[in-house]
């Protein structure tokens, strides 16, 4: 039984935490919900005693108060009453060792035995956490998101604690796997108290009997799972709820820039037509009719953007994009989805040139490309995963954004500042001096992602290609980026590649879909289409597992 | 494992020098004939003396001939004979090397090992007294040239204290059992070993302390702390490990240096080691010899990057992941 | 980059301690005529005469004021070792950076190069330059600095392969980046730790290189440093005259280091805004 | 798991730190070892070569360790010659021959008898394979009268055949030598056959250390001394080495002279031998000037040379280039050239240079010298370096010649002075307390130390004259008067003569043999010192 009493948690001042009453039986799983910064992680530290702050109040576990206890007593606990699995998987194992030594350790800490059948049981753990006998052996760099979350879950595991802590345990991982670690630990739970801290609420549903939410360091809101999602009491979980896509909404429909105006010249549709070149402006287009379809346009309908002809990939022996056809048309937005390891990201790296393409070309407005020079990144740009990561951390806002005009345009320094704060306005971020001296680690992550994006969007580029943009933010703030980047789509015309492993959001948010397995693109067409009756056995497999299992339960 | 790349690769840097070999000491102003006899006015330089000599040292081919004498040679694996030991140039550096080896290789191991422990204690604490303190000390003593060291703990230990015997590596003739003689020669061998110690511990500590700083922010301290490993465990096994790769990239660069790194501490102890037999075959010009000791320094760096290439591997499977 | 690094040191103590070290010892340096009123190469007449009143800290083998030779030579030893320490670093970072981003064969050919110049012993080197041109501070300098740099190049092609593969990197090559411009304007500053660390380790190793040379008579004679002291006092141990002779050169030198290697820490966090809390 | 390789690097190297300093400071005081009585002599270089005579290095040291395995036919003390091999010799002035009767009782060290037949043989041998220092091609015939009489017929009058044929070339055993094709790769046992008083137990090169045992049977008396220990030290703890009794007689800087004598130690101060030049390149302009070159011995202050850069242990150096304290020294020359800058501005003016500002020009042109020093470095005790450079380039320019200083390694300098691209050069060389043949060498001969001055040709002449003078106080009345014309020609200007002292703490009679041991070696470490001879 664990009983939490007046917990308070400081960092040099600053209240984290204040004033937490939480009580956990044998056998029972709890959810902590609510937006990063709110101190989900911190309760969970504090439990296992790991919190650099000074925590006040109680914490009762086996008759002893774990906060009064020395750090040698704590430290014989930790691991073997109670484990915890932390967040972000990138770099909590340690990357010298591989995945069964560090499990090994965790056992070989608090048992006598010998290595040898230490060794034996670790595998035994990694295999029934879904690794298998040649992943075991290997080093963290060469195991993908989803292996080494299973690792950690083993490592915590190994000798089987009464207190499992679980912070973020499917953040940042493809609906498959995420589907996958939810039933391991619905499995391995047992009669454990379990202790998940999430922001995804389908996860926290599927997963736990009761539900806390934590806003600002205060427990706002806490009961069963079923009731609290059913019918939410406080404003702030039912604001939750309603942010996160799900299946069941359709896309909502999507304004057109402008208004419709008499007396235009050229064709009458080029001041709100977001392809419109000079030519549009001057004569009326003539009437073409091609395969049985009309279109009346200089450039012939919507005009094909970038297109990626038998583009291929191989790194030493794996073949991660097979011959890959796809085109990307004018003010589109075309969702690239499936598993992660399918050669999407790869895909994305090579047609911005980051990577050296093994085959095929890309042709931009018409035009082939073999060279990605000035032309090229003027009109395609990128953002990626993790905005953090993607911004120099030396680099205050004002620099990060204004580096592509200081490389391409490298013109007076007042007309690019200038630029700047109209891209951040864009972005909805604030244009003052104070915001655009911060550095990147005082930003939230959605600020980031914003300041990313803002980064480029300064160069007006025509497509924008988006590797997992939201993947790694709270629901409520990739609400708002998928709407911003719509928005921005609206007012700019922008064609958008986004790569994303969350069937729900593309649905959400694209015109077309293509689905990719093992490096070659299985199946192709308008999302509604191919999400309504999917002629691929993948897409199919891919449909049913995004269904949130909670789905009766919500409507 | 070692692919072909690689061979070739050392196999091209070897012929860069030993060609270099050759050159230097021959673009050095003066011969060796003046070198060695010009100083002592005694000898009368008669004439015979003088052809004799030359053709001695075959000084009369001309410098490609000379040169083609010198790869045949080495081919054979002679090394030449030394113009002023008049001994197998072999026999020399034979005489000399395991000196040296016993007294940088002993103060490379010992100054990495007290590095990375004091690094690593200093870096697990930054900021606490602890960690000023011996950042402070190890900045003032880094400060002071090795010889400097050297002779400091000379006059004190030596001659003031008479604790340690003044000079050599051993003490000639003394006729006792191998133990006696053991503990004369580590007694000979204290103050030297001491002064390079100090000189290169300095740069192994700072490595060691900056990596653990940075280390020890990584998440998987905190995944380690959560496994309930214990303090040392988390320091050492864990943080202290990451800090390896460039202690030992530092220790290969100081092992690089072996042959005439301890020149001046030599010379200040009169240890019988490779510096001093260098500085002496530049003062009499003796070609053979120094050929010898460039040949044999530039195998030492090849032997030892190859070994640090290598053990990085062993050390950190990211590197040949990267490569 | 509108950091200012002026702030940054002064905030740290350690960094103001050494940068306070290093400005007092420049002003001795500069002031030395002020100072002291003897000339460093002056024959007072009175040899090995102990710290007095008159000699501060006495008089060496010929007679010649040490506190006046330990102010002179301040000017020599501080140029030549930060002289020396720039250029060698310049050209690490050129080598280093160059492999690293050049890879594959460019990479081997650059490192087997560094091998090359590590095997060969500096001490023939030196002998052969001083032959051939006047032992001037420029030509020392050089000659210096052509010994220090392979050693700075391994540990900055290394340091930089594992910056070359960040996530910001990627970024920036996204919006059409040259690799010049990277090297500038990320590459460089990212290793900006690693550069302050280098260049105080060349400082440290030019100018006891440089004691070294003046040993082997490498050296321009009517110059005095520190290192040149310490040789010239060497040859003296087996008197009393060691203590205020061999001492101060030795204190001086150290300080020095300790003050250079003390204000690169505080410049460390000005680098990499990161460290700041 | 791989923390093993990390674990064991630091057990050795933790283990091994705790080893070392334990040992080093905790060993007991170094005290002497003397089993039997070891007579020890610390030296700076420690290694001179294997010491057979064609093995051991061309310097001074070498020679003297050679010197106590190997007799000669005659020997010298501190005042004359003294019989060794030969118990006596006389010359026969028409045959222009020395006949010399041998001991009989001599040994070789392997048990074989020493004939006359040795003696021809070394002859014989020398002749095809040069001896370092001596050349016997003045022997035209050497033959044996008897078994233990030799007699050596010479090709021309040479004065010096005694100091040198007799008194340095070591005597070989022929049953050992007679089939040696080459000398210098002859290091096996058997080369250190000879007939003198100690035997070589063990060389080390790397130590630098030789150990030698007593001859029993030497033929002129047991040597005093049981065992002779060289052991090699560095010159700054040669002092603290005597005063801890790790060594018996070593040479001491000339600071520590007074302080090592109140200790009760025997201080030997040494004949002036070594002496520092003023190189001049006689071949350039203005250089080529007598007047010139008498000019630059007015204006260097020697006196102040000696009492600065030596703290007065020396003597300034005399204009004839022989040493006051030598047999050979003409008092004429003493103070032909006194220290006065006036007299070499006026010199100078002569040559028709006027003074502009504080430095001489000729139309136009400034005069100006460059000075080349050897830097820091191990060079001999005493040795001319940057130290004595700036002070001539002070003196020289308070008269108003400019001089630029340049330092150099030793040897890159000694070759600048041998191929003449140099103006003037700071250098020294010893051998000055041998026999005046050397005089010859270092004024004619083509090695960078000499002068290479040809052009007077009265200088040549007694030069030539002063080797066939076999009477002694007519040679001695020669090399006066050609000190005098060195003195006004002036090749090359003698700056000092440093004075080198020996410590040692009495148990064997030191002194310093009368023109240098052998061919003139300075050192005190006479052979005969260590046997008490019963004669």
């Amino acid at each position: 039984m664990l009983d939490i009493r007046g917990l308070t948690v400081r960092y040099s001042g600053l209240p984290v935490l204040k004033d937490i009453n939480l009580t956990l039986e044998k056998g029972e799983s709890l959810s902590i919900i609510g937006e990063s910064g709110a101190g989900k992680t911190t309760l969970g530290l504090s439990v296992m005693g790991l919190v650099e702050g000074c925590c006040e109040g109680e914490i009762l576990f086996q008759g002893k108060n774990l906060l009064s206890l020395k750090e040698e007593e704590i430290r014989r606990l930790r691991g073997r009453e109670m484990a915890m699995v932390f967040q972000g998987v990138e770099g909590a194992l340690h990357p010298l060792y591989t995945a069964l030594d560090q499990v090994a350790e965790a056992i070989a800490v608090h048992s006598r035995k010998d290595a040898g059948s230490i060794r034996k049981k670790a595998l035994g753990l990694l295999l029934s956490a879904g690794l298998d006998e040649t992943t075991a052996c290997f080093y963290p760099h060469q195991l993908s998101g989803g292996l080494k979350q299973r690792a950690l879950i083993a490592m915590a595991l190994a000798n089987s604690p009464e207190i499992l802590i679980l912070d973020e345990p499917t953040a940042s991982l493809d609906a498959g796997t995420k589907a996958e670690i939810l039933a391991l630990l619905n499995k391995l739970a047992g009669d454990r108290i379990t202790i998940m801290i999430t922001h995804d609420i389908h996860s926290a549903a599927y997963f736990s009997d009761r539900v806390a939410v934590l806003y600002g360091g205060r427990l706002i809101e806490q009961g069963p799972t079923g009731e609290v999602f059913k019918s939410p009491l406080h404003p702030y979980t039912r604001g939750l709820i309603r942010s996160c896509p799900d299946l069941s909404t359709t896309k909502d429909l999507q304004g057109i820039p402008g208004r419709m105006m008499p007396g235009v010249t050229g064709c009458s549709f080029h001041p709100r037509c977001t392809q419109r070149i000079h030519l549009c402006s001057l004569d009326i287009p003539e009437p073409v009719v091609t395969g049985g379809r009309l279109v009346a346009c200089h450039r012939g309908g919507i005009v094909p953007l970038l297109e990626i002809k038998k583009l291929s990939k191989i790194f030493g022996k794996v073949k991660a994009v097979r011959e890959v056809d796809l085109t990307l048309y004018q003010g589109e937005t075309l969702a690239l989805v499936g598993e992660s390891g399918s050669g999407k990201t790869t895909l994305a790296r090579t047609v911005m040139g980051l990577l050296k393409e093994d085959g095929g070309e890309f042709c931009l407005e018409g035009a082939n490309i073999s060279k990605r020079d000035a032309f090229f990144y003027q009109r395609v740009q990128m953002i990626f995963q993790n905005p953090m990561e993607s911004i120099s951390h030396r680099m205050n806002v004002l620099q990060a954004v204004r580096e592509p005009l200081d490389i391409n345009r490298p013109g007076d320094e007042e007309a690019n500042n200038h630029l700047v704060r109209k891209a951040l306005d864009e972005v909805e971020l604030p244009g003052d001096q104070y915001f655009l001296n911060k550095y990147p680690h005082h930003l939230s992550g959605g600020e980031a992602q914003r300041v990313a994006i803002a980064r480029a969007l300064v160069l007006e580029p025509r497509v924008l290609i988006a590797d997992e943009p939201t993947s790694a933010l709270d629901a409520s703030i990739q609400a708002k980026i998928i709407k911003l980047m719509l928005s921005l789509q609206e007012k700019r015309g922008l064609a958008i590649l986004l790569i994303t492993h969350d069937i729900a959001l593309a649905r959400k948010v694209s015109d077309r879909m293509a689905v990719m397995l093992k490096g070659s693109i299985v199946e192709e067409g308008p999302a509604g289409k191919l999400l309504g009756s999917p002629r691929h056995q993948y897409t199919r497999l891919l449909v049913n597992q995004s269904e949130s299992p909670a789905k009766s339960m919500i409507l | 494992m070692i692919n072909r790349g690689y061979c070739i690769n050392y196999l091209l840097a070897l012929m860069v020098i030993l060609t270099l070999n050759f050159m230097l000491p021959r673009l050095m102003p003066g011969d060796p004939l003046q070198a060695i006899y010009g100083d002592e006015a005694m000898i009368a330089m008669t004439p015979e003396l003088k052809e004799e000599l030359i053709s001695r040292y075959s000084l009369d081919l001309t410098q490609a001939g000379q040169f083609r004498a010198y790869i045949g040679s080495l081919l054979r694996g002679d090394l030449g004979y030394s113009y002023y030991y008049n001994v197998p140039v072999a026999a020399v550096l034979l005489g000399s090397f395991p000196w040296t080896a016993l007294l940088v290789g002993l103060a490379l191991c010992i100054s990495t090992g007290l590095g990375l422990f004091l690094g690593i204690e200093s870096g697990y604490r930054r900021g606490r007294t602890v960690d000023r303190l011996l950042l402070g000390g190890f900045m003032w003593i880094s400060g002071l040239p090795d010889f400097f060291v050297g002779m400091l703990l000379l006059l004190i230990f030596g001659v003031t204290l008479g604790l340690v015997p003044l000079a050599g590596a051993v003490t000639p003739y003394t006729g006792q059992g191998w133990a006696p003689a053991l503990i004369d020669g580590l007694r000979h061998l204290a103050l030297p070993l001491a002064s390079l110690v100090l000189a290169r511990l300095t740069a192994t500590y700072l490595l060691a302390r900056n990596t653990m700083i940075t280390t020890m922010g990584e998440p998987f301290i905190m995944t380690a702390r959560s496994k309930g490993c214990s303090g040392p465990a988390v320091r050492y096994r864990h943080a202290g490990r990451n800090s390896l790769l460039p202690v030992v990239t530092a220790a290969g660069l100081q092992l690089s240096h072996l042959i005439t790194g301890a020149l001046f501490v030599e010379i200040v102890f009169s240890y019988p080691g490779m510096g001093a037999l260098m500085y002496n075959a530049l003062l009499t010009r003796d070609y053979p010899l120094l050929q010898g000791i460039l040949l044999l320094s530039a195998v030492t760096v090849l032997t030892v990057n190859l070994l640090v290439d290598l053990l990085y591997k062993r050390i950190d499977p990211r590197v040949a992941y990267a490569h | 980059m509108h950091i200012n690094y002026w702030g940054e040191i002064k905030r740290d103590s350690l960094g103001r301690a050494g940068m306070g070290t290093l400005v007092v010892l420049a002003l001795l340096a500069i002031g030395a005529p002020i100072v002291s009123q003897y000339q460093p190469a002056e024959y007072t007449g009175a040899i090995f005469q102990p710290p007095s009143s008159q000699y501060w800290l006495g008089t060496n083998d010929v007679g010649q004021d040490i506190w006046a030779q330990l102010l002179y030579g301040a000017r020599t030893s501080l140029l030549i070792g930060s002289g020396a320490a720039l250029l060698s670093t310049f050209f690490s970072v050129l080598a280093g950076g160059m492999a690293a981003v050049l890879g594959g064969f460019g990479d081997r050919v650059l490192m087997r190069a560094v091998d090359a110049l590590i095997a060969v012993p500096p001490v023939i080197v030196a002998i052969l330059a001083a032959a051939y041109f006047r032992p001037g501070a420029s030509m020392l300098i050089i000659l210096l600095s052509a010994f220090l740099w392979p050693g700075g190049a391994r540990l900055i092609r290394s340091q930089a392969l594992s910056v070359k593969e960040r996530m910001h990197i990627a970024a920036a090559r996204t919006f059409g980046s040259s690799w010049p411009y990277l090297i500038r304007r990320h590459i460089i500053p990212d290793l900006g730790p690693v550069l302050t660390a280098i260049l105080v380790l060349n400082f440290r190793r030019a100018v006891f290189m440089e004691a070294g040379l003046s040993f082997l008579g490498v050296a321009d004679p009517t110059v005095i440093s520190w290192g040149k002291m310490m040789q010239q006092a060497l040859k003296f141990s087996y008197l009393e005259v060691w203590k205020w002779w061999l001492l101060p050169a030795g204190a001086a030198l150290s300080m020095t280091i300790a003050a250079l290697t003390f204000t690169g820490f505080a410049l460390e966090k000005a680098i990499n805004p990161r460290l700041k809390k | 798991m791989t923390g093993r390789l990390y674990g064991i690097l630091l057990i050795i190297a933790l283990a091994v730190s705790l080893v070392v300093p334990l040992a080093g400071c905790g060993g007991q005081k170094e005290k002497g070892t003397q089993a039997e009585n070891t007579y020890t002599v610390a030296d700076a270089t420690g290694d001179w070569g294997f010491p057979s005579p064609y093995a051991h290095y061309f310097r001074g040291p070498g020679y003297i360790r050679m010197s106590l395995i190997f007799d000669t036919l005659l020997w010298k003390n501190e005042k004359e010659y003294i019989p060794a091999l030969a118990k006596s010799w006389e010359y026969n002035a028409g045959e222009n021959s020395y006949t010399f009767s041998l001991v009989e009782n001599a040994t070789w060290h392997d048990g074989s008898k020493f004939t006359a037949r040795d003696v021809v043989f070394t002859i014989d041998y020398t002749k095809m394979h040069p001896y370092q220092g001596v050349s016997a091609g003045v022997v035209k015939k050497a033959e044996a009268l008897g078994d233990y009489r030799v007699k050596m017929y010479l090709d021309r009058p040479y004065a010096p055949f005694l100091e040198y044929i007799g008194g340095t070339l070591p005597i070989l055993p022929e049953h050992i030598w007679k089939d040696v094709g080459s000398p210098e790769k002859f290091q096996q046992e058997k080369a250190l056959v000879g007939t003198g008083p100690f035997i070589l137990e063990d060389y080390s090169k790397e130590q630098g250390s030789y150990l030698y045992r007593a001859n029993r049977e030497y033929y002129q008396g047991k040597p005093a001394v049981d065992r002779i220990r060289f052991v090699k030290m560095g010159s700054q703890v040669m002092a603290a080495a005597l005063r801890q009794k790790q060594a018996s007689a070593a040479q001491v800087p000339p600071e520590l002279g007074g302080a090592l004598d109140e200790e009760g130690f025997f201080i030997l101060a040494g004949k002036h031998d070594w002496v520092a030049k003023l190189m001049i390149n006689h071949q350039r302009e203005p250089l080529n000037k007598k007047e010139f070159r008498q000019a630059l011995a007015f204006a260097i202050d020697r006196q102040a040379l000696v009492g600065t850069c030596l703290r007065g242990h020396g003597l300034p150096g005399s204009p004839g280039l022989i040493p006051p304290d030598s047999p050979w020294y003409n008092a004429a020359v003493e103070n032909q050239y006194p220290h006065s800058p006036e007299r070499a501005a006026l010199l100078i003016k002569g040559l028709g240079y006027e003074k502009k500002g504080n430095f001489f020009e000729k139309n136009g042109r400034a005069l100006e010298l460059e000075l080349l020093v050897s830097g820091g470095g191990q060079g001999s005790p005493g040795a001319p370096g940057d130290r004595e450079g700036e002070m001539i380039k002070g003196q020289l320019e308070k008269v108003g010649l400019k001089v630029s200083l340049r330092s150099l390694e030793s040897k890159t300098l000694d070759s600048r002075v041998a191929e003449g691209q140099y103006d003037i050069a700071l250098g020294g060389h010893g051998g000055l307390g041998g026999d005046p043949e050397m005089l010859n060498r270092m004024i004619l001969d083509k090695g960078f130390n000499s002068a290479r001055y040809q052009d007077s040709q009265e200088l040549n002449l007694a030069l030539k004259q002063q080797l066939t003078l076999m009477d002694r106080e007519s040679r001695r009345e020669l090399v006066g008067k050609v000190q005098e014309i060195y003195a006004r020609e002036m090749p090359a200007l003698p700056l000092y003569y440093p004075t080198w002292y020996w410590a040692h703490d009495g148990r064997a009679p030191l002194y310093y043999t009368l023109q240098g041991v052998g061919s003139g070696v300075p050192i005190p470490l006479n052979k005969m010192a260590f046997v008490n001879q019963n004669d």
